[in-house]
Protein backbone atom coordinates (compact mmCIF):
# COMPACT_ATOMS: atom_id res chain seq x y z
CA UNK A 1 0.00 0.00 0.00
CA UNK A 2 1.18 3.27 -0.80
CA UNK A 3 -0.32 6.72 0.31
CA UNK A 4 1.15 10.09 -1.19
CA UNK A 5 0.12 13.84 -0.75
CA UNK A 6 2.50 15.80 -2.73
CA UNK A 7 3.44 19.15 -4.75
CA UNK A 8 5.24 17.22 -6.79
CA UNK A 9 3.91 15.66 -10.27
CA UNK A 10 3.23 11.43 -10.35
CA UNK A 11 3.88 9.56 -13.39
CA UNK A 12 1.31 6.80 -14.02
CA UNK A 13 3.76 4.21 -16.04
CA UNK A 14 5.77 4.39 -12.82
CA UNK A 15 3.95 3.94 -9.95
CA UNK A 16 1.85 0.73 -11.99
CA UNK A 17 5.03 -0.27 -12.82
CA UNK A 18 6.36 -0.65 -9.34
CA UNK A 19 3.31 -2.44 -8.28
CA UNK A 20 3.66 -5.58 -10.29
CA UNK A 21 7.78 -5.44 -10.41
CA UNK A 22 8.82 -9.25 -9.61
CA UNK A 23 5.70 -10.08 -9.12
CA UNK A 24 3.54 -12.99 -11.21
CA UNK A 25 0.29 -13.09 -9.30
CA UNK A 26 -1.26 -9.87 -10.25
CA UNK A 27 -4.40 -10.23 -13.10
CA UNK A 28 -5.38 -7.07 -13.02
CA UNK A 29 -4.63 -3.29 -12.48
CA UNK A 30 -7.08 -0.92 -12.39
CA UNK A 31 -6.00 2.54 -12.57
CA UNK A 32 -7.64 5.82 -12.43
CA UNK A 33 -6.01 9.46 -13.26
CA UNK A 34 -7.65 12.66 -12.78
CA UNK A 35 -6.87 15.89 -14.57
CA UNK A 36 -7.27 19.62 -14.27
CA UNK A 37 -10.07 20.52 -17.01
CA UNK A 38 -9.59 23.74 -18.52
CA UNK A 39 -13.00 24.71 -18.37
CA UNK A 40 -16.09 23.53 -15.15
CA UNK A 41 -19.10 24.62 -14.97
CA UNK A 42 -18.90 26.84 -17.94
CA UNK A 43 -16.10 28.70 -17.23
CA UNK A 44 -12.51 29.08 -18.57
CA UNK A 45 -9.84 27.64 -15.86
CA UNK A 46 -6.75 29.68 -15.76
CA UNK A 47 -5.49 27.21 -13.14
CA UNK A 48 -6.36 26.01 -9.58
CA UNK A 49 -5.08 25.85 -6.05
CA UNK A 50 -5.57 22.53 -4.20
CA UNK A 51 -5.70 23.07 -0.13
CA UNK A 52 -5.51 20.62 2.05
CA UNK A 53 -5.69 19.79 5.59
CA UNK A 54 -2.37 18.34 6.63
CA UNK A 55 -2.27 15.28 9.09
CA UNK A 56 -5.77 14.28 8.43
CA UNK A 57 -5.57 13.88 4.95
CA UNK A 58 -3.28 10.82 4.78
CA UNK A 59 -5.39 9.40 7.57
CA UNK A 60 -8.53 9.79 5.38
CA UNK A 61 -6.90 8.52 2.34
CA UNK A 62 -5.33 5.86 5.01
CA UNK A 63 -9.15 4.57 5.75
CA UNK A 64 -10.47 4.68 2.41
CA UNK A 65 -8.11 2.55 0.97
CA UNK A 66 -8.47 0.53 4.46
CA UNK A 67 -11.95 -0.08 3.70
CA UNK A 68 -11.11 -1.42 0.15
CA UNK A 69 -9.06 -4.29 1.31
CA UNK A 70 -12.03 -5.13 3.94
CA UNK A 71 -14.35 -5.46 1.20
CA UNK A 72 -12.91 -7.08 -1.60
CA UNK A 73 -9.31 -8.89 -1.92
CA UNK A 74 -6.88 -6.47 -3.29
CA UNK A 75 -2.75 -7.24 -3.88
CA UNK A 76 -1.69 -3.55 -3.76
CA UNK A 77 -3.56 -0.35 -4.10
CA UNK A 78 -1.39 3.06 -4.46
CA UNK A 79 -3.03 6.53 -3.82
CA UNK A 80 -1.57 10.05 -4.63
CA UNK A 81 -2.90 13.22 -4.23
CA UNK A 82 -1.24 16.27 -5.33
CA UNK A 83 -1.38 19.79 -3.21
CA UNK A 84 -0.71 23.23 -4.48
CA UNK A 85 -1.38 24.90 -7.84
CA UNK A 86 -1.76 22.99 -10.91
CA UNK A 87 -2.47 24.10 -14.71
CA UNK A 88 -5.35 22.43 -16.74
CA UNK A 89 -3.74 19.12 -18.34
CA UNK A 90 -1.47 18.59 -14.87
CA UNK A 91 -3.12 15.25 -13.48
CA UNK A 92 -4.00 15.52 -9.70
CA UNK A 93 -4.94 12.26 -8.11
CA UNK A 94 -3.60 8.78 -9.02
CA UNK A 95 -5.72 5.39 -7.75
CA UNK A 96 -4.42 2.08 -9.14
CA UNK A 97 -5.63 -1.11 -7.52
CA UNK A 98 -4.11 -4.79 -8.37
CA UNK A 99 -6.06 -8.05 -7.29
CA UNK A 100 -5.95 -11.62 -8.57
CA UNK A 101 -9.32 -10.70 -11.19
CA UNK A 102 -10.71 -7.93 -12.63
CA UNK A 103 -14.23 -7.23 -11.29
CA UNK A 104 -12.60 -6.38 -7.72
CA UNK A 105 -9.84 -3.85 -9.52
CA UNK A 106 -12.46 -2.18 -10.99
CA UNK A 107 -14.92 -1.90 -7.95
CA UNK A 108 -11.89 -1.04 -5.47
CA UNK A 109 -10.66 2.08 -7.25
CA UNK A 110 -13.92 3.55 -8.29
CA UNK A 111 -15.01 3.02 -4.32
CA UNK A 112 -11.73 4.84 -3.57
CA UNK A 113 -12.35 7.18 -6.14
CA UNK A 114 -15.66 8.26 -5.02
CA UNK A 115 -14.99 8.36 -1.30
CA UNK A 116 -12.00 10.11 -1.46
CA UNK A 117 -14.75 12.86 -3.65
CA UNK A 118 -16.70 12.87 -0.65
CA UNK A 119 -14.25 12.19 2.70
CA UNK A 120 -11.15 13.06 1.90
CA UNK A 121 -10.11 16.78 3.08
CA UNK A 122 -9.18 18.82 -0.26
CA UNK A 123 -10.21 21.80 -1.64
CA UNK A 124 -10.16 23.43 -5.20
CA UNK A 125 -9.98 27.11 -5.26
CA UNK A 126 -9.89 27.64 -9.33
CA UNK A 127 -8.46 30.90 -11.38
CA UNK A 128 -11.17 31.41 -13.82
CA UNK A 129 -11.50 34.97 -16.06
CA UNK A 130 -14.60 35.85 -13.88
CA UNK A 131 -12.07 35.79 -10.49
CA UNK A 132 -10.97 33.09 -8.17
CA UNK A 133 -13.76 30.61 -6.97
CA UNK A 134 -14.07 27.72 -4.87
CA UNK A 135 -15.35 24.52 -6.23
CA UNK A 136 -18.41 23.67 -4.95
CA UNK A 137 -19.02 20.13 -4.06
CA UNK A 138 -21.46 18.30 -6.53
CA UNK A 139 -24.38 16.31 -5.24
CA UNK A 140 -23.28 13.53 -8.16
CA UNK A 141 -20.46 12.72 -5.89
CA UNK A 142 -22.37 11.99 -2.77
CA UNK A 143 -24.61 9.79 -4.86
CA UNK A 144 -21.38 8.06 -6.28
CA UNK A 145 -19.99 7.34 -2.88
CA UNK A 146 -23.33 6.42 -1.76
CA UNK A 147 -23.81 3.54 -4.22
CA UNK A 148 -21.45 1.39 -2.23
CA UNK A 149 -23.18 1.70 0.97
CA UNK A 150 -26.72 0.30 -0.94
CA UNK A 151 -25.15 -2.87 -1.80
CA UNK B 1 -11.89 22.90 28.54
CA UNK B 2 -9.23 24.16 25.65
CA UNK B 3 -10.04 23.41 22.05
CA UNK B 4 -7.68 24.06 19.17
CA UNK B 5 -9.78 25.17 15.92
CA UNK B 6 -8.80 24.88 12.45
CA UNK B 7 -10.59 26.74 9.11
CA UNK B 8 -9.95 25.04 5.65
CA UNK B 9 -10.60 27.10 2.56
CA UNK B 10 -13.76 28.70 1.90
CA UNK B 11 -14.24 28.94 6.08
CA UNK B 12 -10.49 30.08 6.64
CA UNK B 13 -11.14 32.88 4.13
CA UNK B 14 -14.16 34.14 5.30
CA UNK B 15 -13.57 34.20 9.18
CA UNK B 16 -9.96 35.06 8.01
CA UNK B 17 -8.37 32.98 10.48
CA UNK B 18 -7.00 29.46 10.15
CA UNK B 19 -6.53 28.60 13.72
CA UNK B 20 -7.40 29.49 17.46
CA UNK B 21 -7.59 28.31 21.03
CA UNK B 22 -10.21 28.79 22.89
CA UNK B 23 -11.66 27.41 26.25
CA UNK B 24 -15.26 26.20 25.93
CA UNK B 25 -17.60 25.38 28.66
CA UNK B 26 -19.92 23.36 26.30
CA UNK B 27 -20.14 19.61 25.53
CA UNK B 28 -20.56 18.93 21.76
CA UNK B 29 -19.60 19.80 18.59
CA UNK B 30 -22.84 21.73 18.47
CA UNK B 31 -22.34 23.68 21.40
CA UNK B 32 -19.14 24.70 19.99
CA UNK B 33 -21.28 25.96 16.53
CA UNK B 34 -23.61 27.16 19.34
CA UNK B 35 -20.42 29.53 20.35
CA UNK B 36 -19.10 30.56 17.26
CA UNK B 37 -22.15 31.56 15.72
CA UNK B 38 -23.25 33.94 18.57
CA UNK B 39 -19.82 35.71 17.09
CA UNK B 40 -22.76 37.26 14.51
CA UNK B 41 -21.38 38.10 11.45
CA UNK B 42 -19.65 35.88 8.56
CA UNK B 43 -19.59 33.45 11.76
CA UNK B 44 -23.29 33.64 12.09
CA UNK B 45 -23.65 33.27 8.66
CA UNK B 46 -21.52 30.33 7.66
CA UNK B 47 -22.52 28.15 10.31
CA UNK B 48 -26.13 28.77 10.43
CA UNK B 49 -28.24 25.50 10.55
CA UNK B 50 -28.80 24.36 6.78
CA UNK B 51 -25.60 25.96 5.61
CA UNK B 52 -23.17 23.27 4.15
CA UNK B 53 -20.02 22.11 6.37
CA UNK B 54 -18.58 19.56 7.77
CA UNK B 55 -16.81 19.16 11.24
CA UNK B 56 -13.72 16.98 12.03
CA UNK B 57 -12.41 16.05 15.72
CA UNK B 58 -9.06 14.54 16.60
CA UNK B 59 -9.44 14.70 12.13
CA UNK B 60 -11.94 12.22 11.73
CA UNK B 61 -15.62 13.49 10.95
CA UNK B 62 -18.47 13.82 13.23
CA UNK B 63 -21.91 14.37 13.77
CA UNK B 64 -22.87 17.60 15.36
CA UNK B 65 -23.58 15.21 18.55
CA UNK B 66 -19.44 14.20 18.91
CA UNK B 67 -19.04 14.78 22.40
CA UNK B 68 -15.00 17.08 22.57
CA UNK B 69 -12.54 16.39 25.01
CA UNK B 70 -10.12 18.75 26.43
CA UNK B 71 -7.74 19.15 24.21
CA UNK B 72 -9.43 18.22 20.96
CA UNK B 73 -8.34 19.45 17.52
CA UNK B 74 -11.04 20.44 15.76
CA UNK B 75 -11.62 21.20 12.33
CA UNK B 76 -14.60 23.36 10.11
CA UNK B 77 -14.93 23.03 7.05
CA UNK B 78 -16.41 23.39 3.89
CA UNK B 79 -17.39 19.77 2.10
CA UNK B 80 -14.58 18.72 0.44
CA UNK B 81 -13.80 18.83 -3.16
CA UNK B 82 -10.80 16.81 -3.72
CA UNK B 83 -9.59 14.25 -6.26
CA UNK C 1 -9.12 5.86 -30.87
CA UNK C 2 -6.54 3.05 -31.04
CA UNK C 3 -6.72 -0.18 -31.56
CA UNK C 4 -3.90 -2.76 -31.86
CA UNK C 5 -3.47 -6.71 -31.50
CA UNK C 6 0.50 -6.96 -31.71
CA UNK C 7 2.79 -9.66 -30.17
CA UNK C 8 4.98 -6.56 -28.48
CA UNK C 9 4.78 -5.74 -25.21
CA UNK C 10 3.13 -2.26 -24.05
CA UNK C 11 3.53 0.58 -21.95
CA UNK C 12 0.50 1.73 -19.95
CA UNK C 13 2.18 5.30 -18.89
CA UNK C 14 3.07 5.65 -22.64
CA UNK C 15 -0.39 5.20 -23.72
CA UNK C 16 -2.07 7.59 -21.35
CA UNK C 17 0.47 9.89 -21.66
CA UNK C 18 -0.42 9.80 -25.77
CA UNK C 19 -3.92 10.31 -24.97
CA UNK C 20 -3.54 13.22 -22.71
CA UNK C 21 -0.77 14.56 -25.05
CA UNK C 22 -1.75 18.61 -25.75
CA UNK C 23 -5.19 18.41 -24.24
CA UNK C 24 -6.46 20.41 -21.45
CA UNK C 25 -10.17 19.36 -21.63
CA UNK C 26 -9.75 15.99 -19.80
CA UNK C 27 -10.65 15.38 -16.68
CA UNK C 28 -10.65 11.38 -15.94
CA UNK C 29 -8.91 8.63 -17.57
CA UNK C 30 -9.31 4.81 -16.46
CA UNK C 31 -7.21 2.10 -17.25
CA UNK C 32 -7.07 -1.27 -17.00
CA UNK C 33 -4.37 -3.95 -17.49
CA UNK C 34 -4.68 -7.28 -17.38
CA UNK C 35 -1.69 -9.93 -16.73
CA UNK C 36 -0.68 -13.44 -17.27
CA UNK C 37 -0.44 -14.91 -14.01
CA UNK C 38 1.74 -17.66 -12.80
CA UNK C 39 -1.25 -19.72 -11.22
CA UNK C 40 -4.58 -20.44 -12.75
CA UNK C 41 -7.53 -23.13 -11.95
CA UNK C 42 -4.94 -24.12 -9.36
CA UNK C 43 -2.35 -25.18 -11.54
CA UNK C 44 0.79 -23.48 -12.10
CA UNK C 45 1.29 -21.60 -15.15
CA UNK C 46 4.44 -21.50 -16.95
CA UNK C 47 3.68 -19.93 -20.13
CA UNK C 48 0.66 -19.19 -21.96
CA UNK C 49 0.18 -18.59 -26.51
CA UNK C 50 -2.55 -16.25 -27.40
CA UNK C 51 -4.31 -17.12 -30.51
CA UNK C 52 -6.64 -14.96 -31.93
CA UNK C 53 -8.57 -14.59 -35.01
CA UNK C 54 -7.00 -12.43 -37.67
CA UNK C 55 -9.17 -9.87 -39.74
CA UNK C 56 -12.14 -10.72 -36.92
CA UNK C 57 -10.19 -9.48 -34.16
CA UNK C 58 -9.61 -5.99 -35.07
CA UNK C 59 -13.74 -5.74 -36.46
CA UNK C 60 -15.02 -7.15 -33.22
CA UNK C 61 -12.69 -4.49 -31.02
CA UNK C 62 -13.50 -1.61 -32.93
CA UNK C 63 -17.10 -2.67 -32.34
CA UNK C 64 -16.62 -3.01 -28.38
CA UNK C 65 -14.53 0.44 -28.51
CA UNK C 66 -17.75 1.87 -30.90
CA UNK C 67 -20.60 0.55 -28.56
CA UNK C 68 -18.67 2.34 -25.52
CA UNK C 69 -18.67 5.75 -27.47
CA UNK C 70 -22.69 5.71 -28.24
CA UNK C 71 -23.39 4.54 -24.84
CA UNK C 72 -20.90 7.38 -23.26
CA UNK C 73 -19.49 10.38 -23.73
CA UNK C 74 -15.85 9.79 -24.61
CA UNK C 75 -12.06 11.77 -25.55
CA UNK C 76 -10.18 9.05 -26.59
CA UNK C 77 -10.39 5.33 -26.46
CA UNK C 78 -7.28 2.86 -26.39
CA UNK C 79 -7.06 -0.61 -26.68
CA UNK C 80 -4.10 -2.97 -27.25
CA UNK C 81 -4.01 -7.20 -27.18
CA UNK C 82 -1.66 -8.81 -27.67
CA UNK C 83 -0.83 -12.30 -29.29
CA UNK C 84 1.74 -15.03 -29.36
CA UNK C 85 3.85 -16.22 -26.14
CA UNK C 86 3.62 -14.84 -22.58
CA UNK C 87 4.94 -15.09 -19.67
CA UNK C 88 3.77 -14.80 -15.76
CA UNK C 89 4.02 -11.03 -15.28
CA UNK C 90 3.73 -10.03 -18.71
CA UNK C 91 0.70 -7.64 -19.51
CA UNK C 92 -1.90 -8.60 -21.98
CA UNK C 93 -3.96 -6.14 -22.44
CA UNK C 94 -4.78 -2.42 -22.39
CA UNK C 95 -8.03 -0.56 -21.82
CA UNK C 96 -7.70 3.34 -21.86
CA UNK C 97 -10.43 5.32 -21.72
CA UNK C 98 -10.56 9.23 -21.27
CA UNK C 99 -13.78 11.65 -20.71
CA UNK C 100 -14.64 14.47 -18.98
CA UNK C 101 -15.96 12.92 -15.89
CA UNK C 102 -15.15 9.62 -14.20
CA UNK C 103 -18.09 7.67 -14.23
CA UNK C 104 -18.06 7.27 -17.54
CA UNK C 105 -14.26 6.88 -17.74
CA UNK C 106 -14.82 3.89 -14.78
CA UNK C 107 -17.95 2.24 -17.04
CA UNK C 108 -16.50 2.48 -20.20
CA UNK C 109 -13.76 0.78 -19.40
CA UNK C 110 -15.09 -2.08 -17.20
CA UNK C 111 -17.66 -2.26 -20.28
CA UNK C 112 -15.13 -2.61 -23.05
CA UNK C 113 -13.18 -5.41 -20.80
CA UNK C 114 -16.17 -7.26 -20.27
CA UNK C 115 -16.97 -7.05 -23.49
CA UNK C 116 -13.63 -8.70 -25.13
CA UNK C 117 -13.38 -11.11 -22.97
CA UNK C 118 -16.57 -12.44 -24.19
CA UNK C 119 -16.91 -11.10 -27.93
CA UNK C 120 -13.36 -10.66 -29.10
CA UNK C 121 -11.86 -14.22 -30.52
CA UNK C 122 -8.78 -14.37 -28.26
CA UNK C 123 -7.95 -18.06 -26.90
CA UNK C 124 -5.45 -18.59 -24.39
CA UNK C 125 -3.72 -21.83 -23.96
CA UNK C 126 -1.63 -22.52 -20.89
CA UNK C 127 1.67 -24.59 -20.39
CA UNK C 128 1.30 -25.79 -16.93
CA UNK C 129 2.96 -28.61 -14.86
CA UNK C 130 0.32 -31.34 -16.18
CA UNK C 131 1.03 -30.07 -19.87
CA UNK C 132 -0.59 -27.93 -22.81
CA UNK C 133 -3.93 -27.02 -21.69
CA UNK C 134 -6.72 -24.67 -23.42
CA UNK C 135 -8.13 -22.28 -20.85
CA UNK C 136 -12.03 -22.48 -20.76
CA UNK C 137 -14.62 -19.99 -20.78
CA UNK C 138 -15.92 -18.41 -17.88
CA UNK C 139 -19.53 -18.25 -16.75
CA UNK C 140 -18.67 -15.19 -14.73
CA UNK C 141 -17.36 -13.20 -17.73
CA UNK C 142 -20.83 -14.01 -19.72
CA UNK C 143 -22.49 -12.94 -16.26
CA UNK C 144 -19.89 -10.07 -16.41
CA UNK C 145 -20.95 -8.69 -19.82
CA UNK C 146 -24.89 -9.53 -19.53
CA UNK C 147 -24.61 -6.32 -16.59
CA UNK C 148 -24.24 -3.81 -19.09
CA UNK C 149 -27.88 -4.79 -21.50
CA UNK C 150 -29.70 -5.05 -17.97
CA UNK C 151 -29.38 -1.70 -17.27
CA UNK D 1 -22.77 -22.23 -52.70
CA UNK D 2 -18.89 -22.41 -52.06
CA UNK D 3 -17.88 -21.55 -48.10
CA UNK D 4 -14.50 -21.34 -46.36
CA UNK D 5 -14.40 -22.88 -43.32
CA UNK D 6 -11.76 -22.08 -40.60
CA UNK D 7 -11.18 -23.33 -37.07
CA UNK D 8 -9.62 -21.91 -34.29
CA UNK D 9 -8.01 -23.17 -30.91
CA UNK D 10 -9.20 -26.36 -29.53
CA UNK D 11 -11.54 -26.94 -32.39
CA UNK D 12 -8.71 -26.34 -34.63
CA UNK D 13 -6.56 -28.91 -32.97
CA UNK D 14 -8.99 -31.62 -32.16
CA UNK D 15 -10.10 -31.62 -36.32
CA UNK D 16 -6.56 -30.92 -36.98
CA UNK D 17 -7.45 -28.81 -39.64
CA UNK D 18 -7.34 -24.78 -40.23
CA UNK D 19 -9.36 -24.00 -43.03
CA UNK D 20 -10.95 -25.45 -45.82
CA UNK D 21 -13.02 -25.03 -48.54
CA UNK D 22 -16.38 -26.81 -49.19
CA UNK D 23 -19.25 -26.80 -51.62
CA UNK D 24 -22.93 -26.38 -49.22
CA UNK D 25 -25.97 -26.82 -50.42
CA UNK D 26 -27.61 -25.91 -47.24
CA UNK D 27 -29.11 -22.69 -46.21
CA UNK D 28 -28.14 -21.26 -42.28
CA UNK D 29 -25.37 -21.87 -39.96
CA UNK D 30 -27.20 -24.94 -38.27
CA UNK D 31 -27.62 -26.85 -41.96
CA UNK D 32 -23.79 -26.57 -42.24
CA UNK D 33 -23.47 -28.05 -38.56
CA UNK D 34 -25.51 -30.74 -39.31
CA UNK D 35 -23.18 -31.35 -42.39
CA UNK D 36 -20.07 -31.28 -39.91
CA UNK D 37 -21.48 -33.72 -37.55
CA UNK D 38 -22.34 -36.11 -40.13
CA UNK D 39 -18.60 -36.86 -40.82
CA UNK D 40 -18.61 -37.91 -37.65
CA UNK D 41 -15.75 -38.50 -34.95
CA UNK D 42 -14.30 -35.41 -33.60
CA UNK D 43 -16.58 -33.38 -35.38
CA UNK D 44 -20.28 -35.19 -34.10
CA UNK D 45 -18.75 -34.80 -30.77
CA UNK D 46 -17.99 -31.14 -30.95
CA UNK D 47 -20.24 -30.11 -32.57
CA UNK D 48 -22.98 -31.61 -31.05
CA UNK D 49 -25.87 -30.02 -29.05
CA UNK D 50 -24.76 -28.17 -25.89
CA UNK D 51 -21.41 -27.93 -26.67
CA UNK D 52 -20.18 -24.84 -26.22
CA UNK D 53 -19.05 -23.43 -29.29
CA UNK D 54 -19.37 -19.81 -31.32
CA UNK D 55 -19.83 -19.15 -35.16
CA UNK D 56 -18.87 -16.01 -36.97
CA UNK D 57 -20.16 -15.26 -40.27
CA UNK D 58 -17.55 -12.96 -42.20
CA UNK D 59 -15.83 -12.22 -38.88
CA UNK D 60 -19.28 -11.03 -37.36
CA UNK D 61 -21.02 -13.88 -34.30
CA UNK D 62 -23.94 -15.11 -35.25
CA UNK D 63 -26.78 -17.32 -33.75
CA UNK D 64 -27.38 -20.62 -35.74
CA UNK D 65 -30.23 -19.28 -38.17
CA UNK D 66 -28.18 -16.94 -39.91
CA UNK D 67 -28.55 -17.68 -43.76
CA UNK D 68 -25.56 -18.04 -45.21
CA UNK D 69 -24.25 -16.97 -48.51
CA UNK D 70 -22.04 -17.91 -51.42
CA UNK D 71 -18.19 -17.00 -50.65
CA UNK D 72 -18.92 -16.70 -47.10
CA UNK D 73 -16.10 -17.16 -44.38
CA UNK D 74 -17.41 -18.75 -41.74
CA UNK D 75 -15.71 -19.64 -38.79
CA UNK D 76 -16.23 -21.75 -36.13
CA UNK D 77 -14.16 -21.95 -32.88
CA UNK D 78 -14.48 -22.15 -28.63
CA UNK D 79 -15.94 -19.67 -26.37
CA UNK D 80 -13.20 -17.10 -26.54
CA UNK D 81 -10.74 -16.56 -23.55
CA UNK D 82 -8.83 -13.16 -24.27
CA UNK D 83 -8.29 -10.04 -22.07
Amino acid sequence: MKILVQADAFDLGTEVDAMRQGRTDIGAIASFVGLARDINEGSGVAAMTLEHYPGMTEKALAALVDAAYARWTLQDVTVIHRIGRLLPGDPIVLVAVASRHRGEAFAACEFIMDYLKTQAPFWKKEETSEGERWVEARASDDAAAARWSRD
Amino acid sequence: MKLRLLYFARLRERFGVAEEGIEFAGATAADLLAVLQARGGVWAEELAAGRAFRVAVDQDLVALDAVLHDGAEIAIFPPVTGG
